[in-house]
């Protein structure tokens, strides 16, 4: 399968959902290493609001759907990571406007709309150790599998590795953004969590996908 | 540490805490059913109003700051949690007037992420605005990276005078050159002895070693500072003082203002000790301390420690210091 | 338990601690060479004046009680200790007036003891004055045994109300039965969830079990309740509440204020929580929270725990609760 | 020797001072079961009052020492032990004026005008497990043997033994006044910290004056 339509974006925020539920404690720990953490607590919640925005799933319009998963995400009182994800996917909705199916230079367009939209909140790029370092190589591997026309199940595939290495990535930065920046070397040899989340959206975005293919 | 709290369901902690708040202080704030806490007697439309963010855990603050001469609105989010950018966009709109919001926003990665999505929608549909952050926290970055100074209590005062400028009805422009002067002329260094518990989680909240205290402790609980052998009160004013003077550049004859906020199990008894010796500190360089407030302002649920502010005063910013103000954590006549 | 605390000497504690009391509550008191704490503007020497005695350490009482619409004089002691006669009798001789002096003395045997002293030897120098006793700790004793019930936070009402009727140019037996009508009606209750230390000697006050609380701890740690499981904040506040409304023998269609006294290291969060929960138990009950008070007033170091006080209101008491005041711990416009 | 002087009773005054101070952890000690555990330091502080009192003494006379002691030991932020000790001496120095020596019945009365002093400023009375339990029978006995007309030696000893004999006691009783009251059966087994100082008063007295006799 080759085009992403409504019901398979179900299934994949499905995937999601299960994955990060999955890695709860494992990613409140990683934020003790620095941070508050909450970060497994505040993703859950999260997690939490998306499934109760694919349940009320009215208008079966990607769009509509991804800018609904978009606003719960903000409605989250947690944090960082609320604003940055929720803004993510209202870009991707916006870019999906009108869209019936996401495919091939749509697809790619798509995230890449939602990776511009989460850039613009925030100074970190790469290397700051944050969900960035993840996100950008995932996005990159969806787009450029998406543009040679591969299947959903390798573009997915091809993202979640991407997002899962630049996860692992961070392991070998130093903060310098969110709280954990305030311990400067001191966050070197744990993975971001942030980054972790991404990877957990990825793998569960490919897990979903795969599962119903 | 195992939790000792009295507290109900984590999960609606945060709606309790805000309800008995708004009972306590019922002369003062309410409580909206979007969650926002408000001023009891809501501020004339022709005068600025000034709404902020913040996550909850840290009773008083945000919210105790809100009534007259000081904030109109404040958005609590979860424990330590700043809120959504749907809530803080509701505030805005709630304050939405002519003269304009005074948007004061702590710098901490959740609130300042919440702030710019809730001020870029907001901007959107025309609601005029102007947002000060305030990151004078001194631990975590020199005052050249600006960026990466925590807003820590140094809020306070700078609601405190922007807050009695908009009651006075000076416009948003001065409000906000009222407020990010203080904003500049202040600095923030916090000193922990004793940890604490999440009140959700249950899980520490930085362990302090038994004998040590730890000077640049972040808000909650982040690490940052140097751990050093518990001091006498004496000693560690000294130590605070001199890292927060050197960072504002106070010289003889400045006129400046010390804020000692507990974290929340330090008596009012050591914040006075501290206090004390700021004052004979400040006279031998020739300085005034020109005002002071010691208290419980900004915590971290039970730890053992406090924050000093200190801040530059001028003829203006006293005026307004003094100006009254009628909220739950500072009351003025 | 190692002391967690910054403070300098032990022998100059005390003397330290009022110093930086007095600097940071200026417009408000003064600290005079004798160590009394006094009004920073006198009252007019028609009218009634207060005064009262009692140990420090528990800040910000009872010192942070003097101000106008409240005390004229709080006279401190040493650490949880009372002051001597001749302080007292000092006291006394300073407030001296033809209007009379109402003298609040909390039952606890040091100032007890201290203030019938000190009142023996002024009443032969002929000063005009009336005692009241405030004694509302259900736990020490029952009602029909008012000598062995202690004085904890109940004094706080009873100085406002009494306070605001001197203000008013009331007589000194008015005053004084209004201050024995507040204290008539009330009563207190202490609960304690974690331990503190003597700030001078560094020993522990009150060990508590891991996962328990005590019920009817006193003022400084004293036992004298049952241990119990550590409960929620609505248990808690139920058993609390449950207790006081039998001692006072409130009744459907009653009138009463709730004051909620953190002891030291218990968040205003977990005071809210309580507050919450009361108001709901009183309206079950056809009794009306007409007034309310959450925070630290007279704190037993970094102990964690609270006191609830509840007592009856009339229409007058309310008004004189109303009326303004502007004491370091409490300020009304 | 049958009459004390002024100089034997700055003498049984450093006996005090020396026996109580001593007994300071211990005092306190005995203190922390049922009260705040402050009573050594405050007996100390009042013995450092009384030594400065002692070593103030301008007019050789009996009365004006014991007010100064009297007026000294009030003098102490320290809770209940202060006027209760304080105004015992005061109103032995109002019970001494004008007399150069005390001896037999003088003596007696003295003593025992002490104890009315005190007395008056509490209900407590014997049994009820403070240190009016010590002060009775030790004034009691030295009043008796004052009256009998032996020597100095043997009626402080005999004042002492009672004393020490009362604060034993007081093991054996509940506290009925004082904080320790508010623990009430817990307080059995203890002997109370202010009956237990009056014994060490009247010890000090004992030795003051044989160490000297
Ligand atoms: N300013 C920022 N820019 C980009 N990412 C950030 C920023 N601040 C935090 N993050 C990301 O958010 C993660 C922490 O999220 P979370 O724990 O939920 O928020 P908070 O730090 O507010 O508790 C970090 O690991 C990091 O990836
Ligand atoms: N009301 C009272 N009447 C008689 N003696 C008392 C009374 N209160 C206390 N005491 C005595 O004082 C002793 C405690 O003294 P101390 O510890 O110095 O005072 P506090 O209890 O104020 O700390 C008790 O052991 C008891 O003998
Ligand atoms: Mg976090
Ligand atoms: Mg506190
Ligand atoms: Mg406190
Ligand atoms: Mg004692």
């Amino acid at each position: 399968m080759k085009a992403l339509d409504y019901p398979s974006l179900i299934r994949a925020f499905e995937g999601v959902i299960a994955s990060v539920l999955e890695q709860k404690d494992h990613l409140s720990r990683l934020d003790s290493v620095g941070g508050d953490g909450d970060h497994g607590t505040t993703m859950a919640r999260a997690m939490g609001k998306v499934a109760d925005a694919l349940a009320a799933h009215g208008e079966e319009k990607i769009a509509v759907l991804l800018q609904e998963i978009g606003w719960a995400i903000l409605g989250v009182d947690g944090g960082a990571i609320g604003p940055l994800l929720g803004m993510m996917f209202l870009s991707m909705a916006e870019s999906a406007e009108g869209l019936e199916v996401l495919e091939g230079e749509q697809l790619a367009a798509v995230f890449e709309a939602g990776l511009s939209g989460l850039l613009a909140q925030t100074k970190a790029r790469k290397g700051d150790k944050t969900l960035v370092d993840a996100l950008v190589p995932a996005v990159e591997a969806l787009a450029a599998a998406a543009r040679a026309e591969e299947d959903l199940e390798a573009i997915f595939s091809a993202a979640a590795e991407a997002a899962t290495a630049g996860a692992e990535f961070t392991k070998t930065l130093q903060a310098r953004f969110g709280r954990a920046r305030h311990i400067g070397e001191e966050s070197i040899g744990s993975a971001d969590p942030g980054a972790s989340s991404i990877a957990f959206i990825f793998n569960g975005f490919k897990k979903g996908i795969s599962d119903h293919a | 540490m195992a939790m000792k709290k009295l507290i109900n369901d984590p999960d609606n902690l945060v709606q309790e805490l805000l309800e008995g708040f708004a009972l306590a202080h019922g002369e003062q704030v309410c409580l909206t059913d979007d969650r926002l806490v408000v001023r009891a007697r809501e501020k004339e439309q022709n005068k600025v109003a000034l709404v902020t963010l913040g996550g909850a855990g840290h009773e008083p603050a945000l919210s105790g700051f809100v009534g007259e001469g000081m904030l109109d609105i404040s958005v609590p989010g979860e424990i330590f949690a700043a809120p959504g950018p749907p809530k803080v966009l509701q505030a805005l709109k709630t304050a939405q007037r002519e003269a304009g919001i005074l948007f004061i926003v702590l710098n901490h990665a959740g609130d300042v992420l919440s702030a710019k999505v809730a001020g870029d929608m907001a901007a959107k549909e025309g609601i005029r605005f102007e947002q000060v952050l305030t990151h004078e926290d001194i631990s975590s970055a020199p005052r050249t990276d600006p960026d990466n100074r925590r807003g820590l209590v140094g809020c306070l005062p700078v609601i405190k005078v922007a807050g009695a400028a908009a009651e006075a009805g000076r416009s948003l422009e001065e409000c906000a050159a009222i407020a990010r002067r203080m904003e500049a002329g202040m600095a923030t260094l916090a000193v922990a002895v004793s940890g604490a518990t999440h009140p959700s989680t249950g899980e520490v909240i930085a362990e302090i070693e038994e004998g040590t205290m730890v000077v640049g402790m972040g808000q909650h609980g982040e690490a940052g500072g140097g751990t050093q052998p518990l001091k006498t009160a004496d000693e560690t004013a000294e130590i605070m003082l001199e890292a927060l003077l050197d960072d504002i550049d106070a010289k003889a004859g400045d006129e400046l203002f010390v804020l000692l906020n507990g974290a929340g199990a330090t008596t009012l008894m050591e914040l006075y000790l501290v206090l004390r010796r700021v004052n004979a500190l400040l006279k031998e360089r020739g300085i005034t301390l020109a005002r002071s407030l010691a208290g419980e302002y900004l915590t971290v649920q039970e730890m053992g420690g406090f924050q000093m502010c200190v801040g530059k005063l001028d003829e203006e910013l006293k005026a307004l210091w003094d100006a009254p103000c009628d909220a739950p954590a500072w009351t003025r006549s």
